[in-house]
């Protein structure tokens, strides 16, 4: 079984098509970066293989099951840090991560929020609002939120933008340490140089299409990219 | 799931009683109604206009309130995160529904006093006007909580927003007004029958509308 | 294509039958009943009046139909013709109250009475009118369609809370059709059921034709894309 | 009966309009199909 197997996914709104025949497979336990600039189709793909969306043609498979039939157990099974933190301004920390940990259905919700808020070195803050808090420390409570629940998957949209060196440095420890615990990472960026800090795979998406997967090694990403984005617009 | 309707409804009213950003709102905006009702219908006719100015009032308030339930969520992005978590579209629905009943139930704790206050009005039976109004809330708030979704997407929506849920909850409100007459008169709950039987089954019917629909409400 | 020729043929003659229909009906209504006992001429309003009521409730629930279908099929042609039965029964429903309200005031005094069913009649034309307001805010085709076509599930209850407002709330409206038949003289019968006939096919080639243009219209916008 | 002859004649007209507005759209009809074709021969 692969982690995500997308077939032929097409994705349009209206007049304006998002994604056209992008077809991807991602083992269990790979790291995946998809590069793109930005209205790439990057934000539309993580959308759809989160559940968010729903495919206009084509099939998209996380862990067996198809999109169609997403369940919640799949859901449960992916944790998703978007470029909007999805946390509640109002609420405090700590009812942020039992909110989401008590709809995910993580058993001993108190015990591992207030594990996770300590190894985000939040837990002297826990009780305040997260209005108060600076980008840094809700990207880390965001991170605490997509993982509340231990999944399988591991989706990051975006998540470097907006960060600065130290917080960026936690994040990208973060990454290793997932890869190690061998959980399946997907990572949007536009930024060639976070590819290889982050992922072992590329997938270049432009304009809706995906015009080619690699390793990361060998020939140097940006002459690749470019490359194949040449190839695209003589087409 | 009854246990994830609970989390969203909790955690909303938490959200709300932690700013109060809405209730204080719907609060203002019902004393202000009332106070222009006060002054624009003569002191000699308000016994027998009575039902209809209060329960516009409530459809006011409730038309502005209820909306805000989902427009906070997409305005802070965190609709998407209730859409990846593992949660039935009809969940967030009823977690929602259940919210604003509570918030309905606290308004008409304050602006029922304030307004019979304010009008100084003789109610015959006011358990059974606190009913009707419970009951024809109810219903509003069924139709208004999954109608609100509609427009998230549309231009000026708040202006939108009226325009298509007054004509959906018509029976509702043509029959809450005539219970609370029957109330204010000093009926009691067997003159109100045919109301009750009308507005239950408006509300079973719209229940179950909205829950079949709502997975496509939510979609993108 | 070869198909959709011969539905074009077949549309038009029912157009045109409509057509001549309602003119034999309209002629039957008008000329050749007599007067009535106690509404003299007036109730021959009726003729126009309840076949195009009846035709717009008709339409809706094929409004109905058609966005429920849209909800589980996605496609392009469920929403046009969603579209097209709405707006021309908005058409026909706007008909049927304005006749509506020619032969209240000749019978009760008003244009306007307020009553239940005239009421219920009035917050349908609402719903739908809303239905368009709905769709002209939204720029996004799915979002749009998919708006609309809830909305349109939601809308429907006033459709049959219209029919049966006479029987909820005590009504002055005449109730015409009982479910033990029709409360009409014999040679009425002859003239008011070719005439519901005659306003369906009407109204069917309206739809038709309407959903046609939209169609092409919109591939037309899809090629040029 | 003057009247009604004149309410008849009027409905008559009504539905020769209506017809017209038919004519119309579907001449409306034809010309796109036309075009599409053109456009699709291209």
């Amino acid at each position: 079984m692969k982690a995500i197997e997308i077939s032929n996914l097409v994705k349009r709104y209206g007049n304006f098509t998002a994604l056209r025949d992008v077809s991807l497979e991602v083992n269990i336990g790979d790291s995946w970066a998809i590069l793109g600039p930005n209205g790439a189709g990057k934000t539309t793909l993580i959308r759809i293989i989160s559940g968010q969306a729903k495919p206009t043609g084509g099939e998209v498979k996380v862990f067996g099951v198809s999109s169609n039939e997403f369940t919640e157990e799949i859901k449960r099974r992916i944790g998703i840090l978007s470029h909007n933190h999805l946390l509640y301004e109002d609420l405090t920390a700590w009812e942020n991560l039992i909110f989401y940990g008590r709809l995910y259905g993580v058993e001993g919700i108190e015990d591992v929020a207030e594990d996770m808020l300590r190894k985000m070195g939040l837990i002297g803050r826990a009780d305040d609002p997260v209005r108060t808090f600076s980008r840094g420390m809700k990207q880390k409570l965001a991170i605490a939120r997509a993982l509340i629940h231990s999944p399988d998957l591991v989706i990051l949209d975006e998540p470097t933008s907006g960060l600065d060196v130290r917080s960026r440095k936690d994040l990208a420890d973060m990454v290793s340490s997932l890869k190690r615990d061998g959980k399946t990472v997907l990572f949007t960026t536009h930024n060639l140089e976070e590819v290889s800090e982050f992922c072992s795979y590329v997938a270049i998406l432009h304009r809706g299409r995906l015009l080619g997967t690699r390793r990361v090694g060998g020939e140097p990403l940006e002459d690749y990219y470019l490359r194949l984005v040449e190839d695209a617009s003589t087409h | 799931m009854l246990r994830h309707i609970k989390e969203i409804a909790i955690k909303d009213l938490r959200l709300e009683f932690r700013t109060k950003s809405t209730l204080n709102f719907m609060l203002l905006f019902a004393l202000i109604t009332s106070m222009m009702f006060s002054i624009s219908v003569p002191f000699q006719s308000i016994q027998g206009t009575a039902p209809g100015l209060l329960w516009l009032v409530f459809l006011f308030v409730g038309l502005m309130g209820f909306s805000r339930a989902f427009l906070r969520e997409v305005e802070l992005g965190t609709l998407d995160g209730l859409k990846s978590a593992p949660v039935s579209p009809s969940d967030i629905l009823l977690g929602k529904v259940i919210y604003n009943l509570v918030l309905v139930l606290i308004m008409e704790a304050i602006i029922v006093p304030v307004f019979i206050g304010l009008f100084d009005l003789e109610i015959g039976n006011l358990p059974l006007a606190f009913l009707v109004i419970t009951t024809g809330n109810a219903g509003f708030v069924v139709v208004s909580s999954s109608l609100s979704t509609l427009v998230l997407r549309a231009r000026s929506r708040e202006l939108l927003a009226p325009l298509i849920m007054f004509p959906v909850i018509y029976p509702v409100i043509s029959t809450t007004i005539s219970g609370l007459r029957m109330a204010m008169g000093g009926g009691v709950l067997m003159d109100v029958k045919n109301e009750f039987i009308l507005l239950v089954s408006f509300i079973i019917i719209m229940l179950i509308v909205s829950l079949l629909t709502f997975e496509y409400a939510l979609e993108d | 294509m070869e198909i959709e020729k011969k539905t074009q043929g077949i549309i038009m003659l029912i157009s045109v039958a409509g057509f001549l229909l309602a003119i034999l009906c309209g002629y039957g209504a008008l000329i050749y009943l007599g007067p009535e006992k106690t509404l003299g001429d007036s109730y021959r309003i009726f003729f126009f009046h309840t076949p195009s009521a009846i035709v717009s409730l008709l339409g809706f629930t094929g409004t109905l139909i058609f966005s429920v279908r849209y909800l589980i099929r996605r496609d392009v042609e469920s929403d046009i013709y969603a579209v097209s039965t709405a707006k021309v029964s908005l058409v026909f429903v706007t008909i049927a109250l304005i006749m509506g309200s020619i032969w209240a005031k000749f019978a009760w005094g008003e244009y306007w009475n307020w009553d239940p069913r005239e009421t219920a009649v009035l917050i349908l034309w609402f719903v739908y009118a809303g239905y368009f307001a709905l769709r002209s805010a939204i720029d996004e085709f799915d979002a749009r369609a998919r708006s609309s076509a809830i909305f349109a599930v939601f809308g429907y209850v006033t459709v049959p809370l219209a029919y049966l407002s006479t029987r909820i709330w005590a009504s002055l409206h005449p109730v015409i059709i009982h479910t033990t038949g029709m409360n009409l003289e014999p040679r009425m019968v002859m003239v008011f059921v070719p005439m519901i006939f005659a306003v369906l096919m009407i109204y069917i080639s309206f739809v038709w034709i309407d959903g046609r243009l939209k169609k092409i219209e919109y591939q037309l916008m899809e090629v040029v894309e | 009966m003057n009247v009604l002859v004149g309410v008849f004649i009027a409905v008559m007209a009504f539905l020769l309009l209506m017809l017209g507005l038919q004519l119309t759209l579907i001449s409306k009809v034809r010309r796109l199909e036309r075009q599409m074709r053109r456009l699709k021969e291209r």
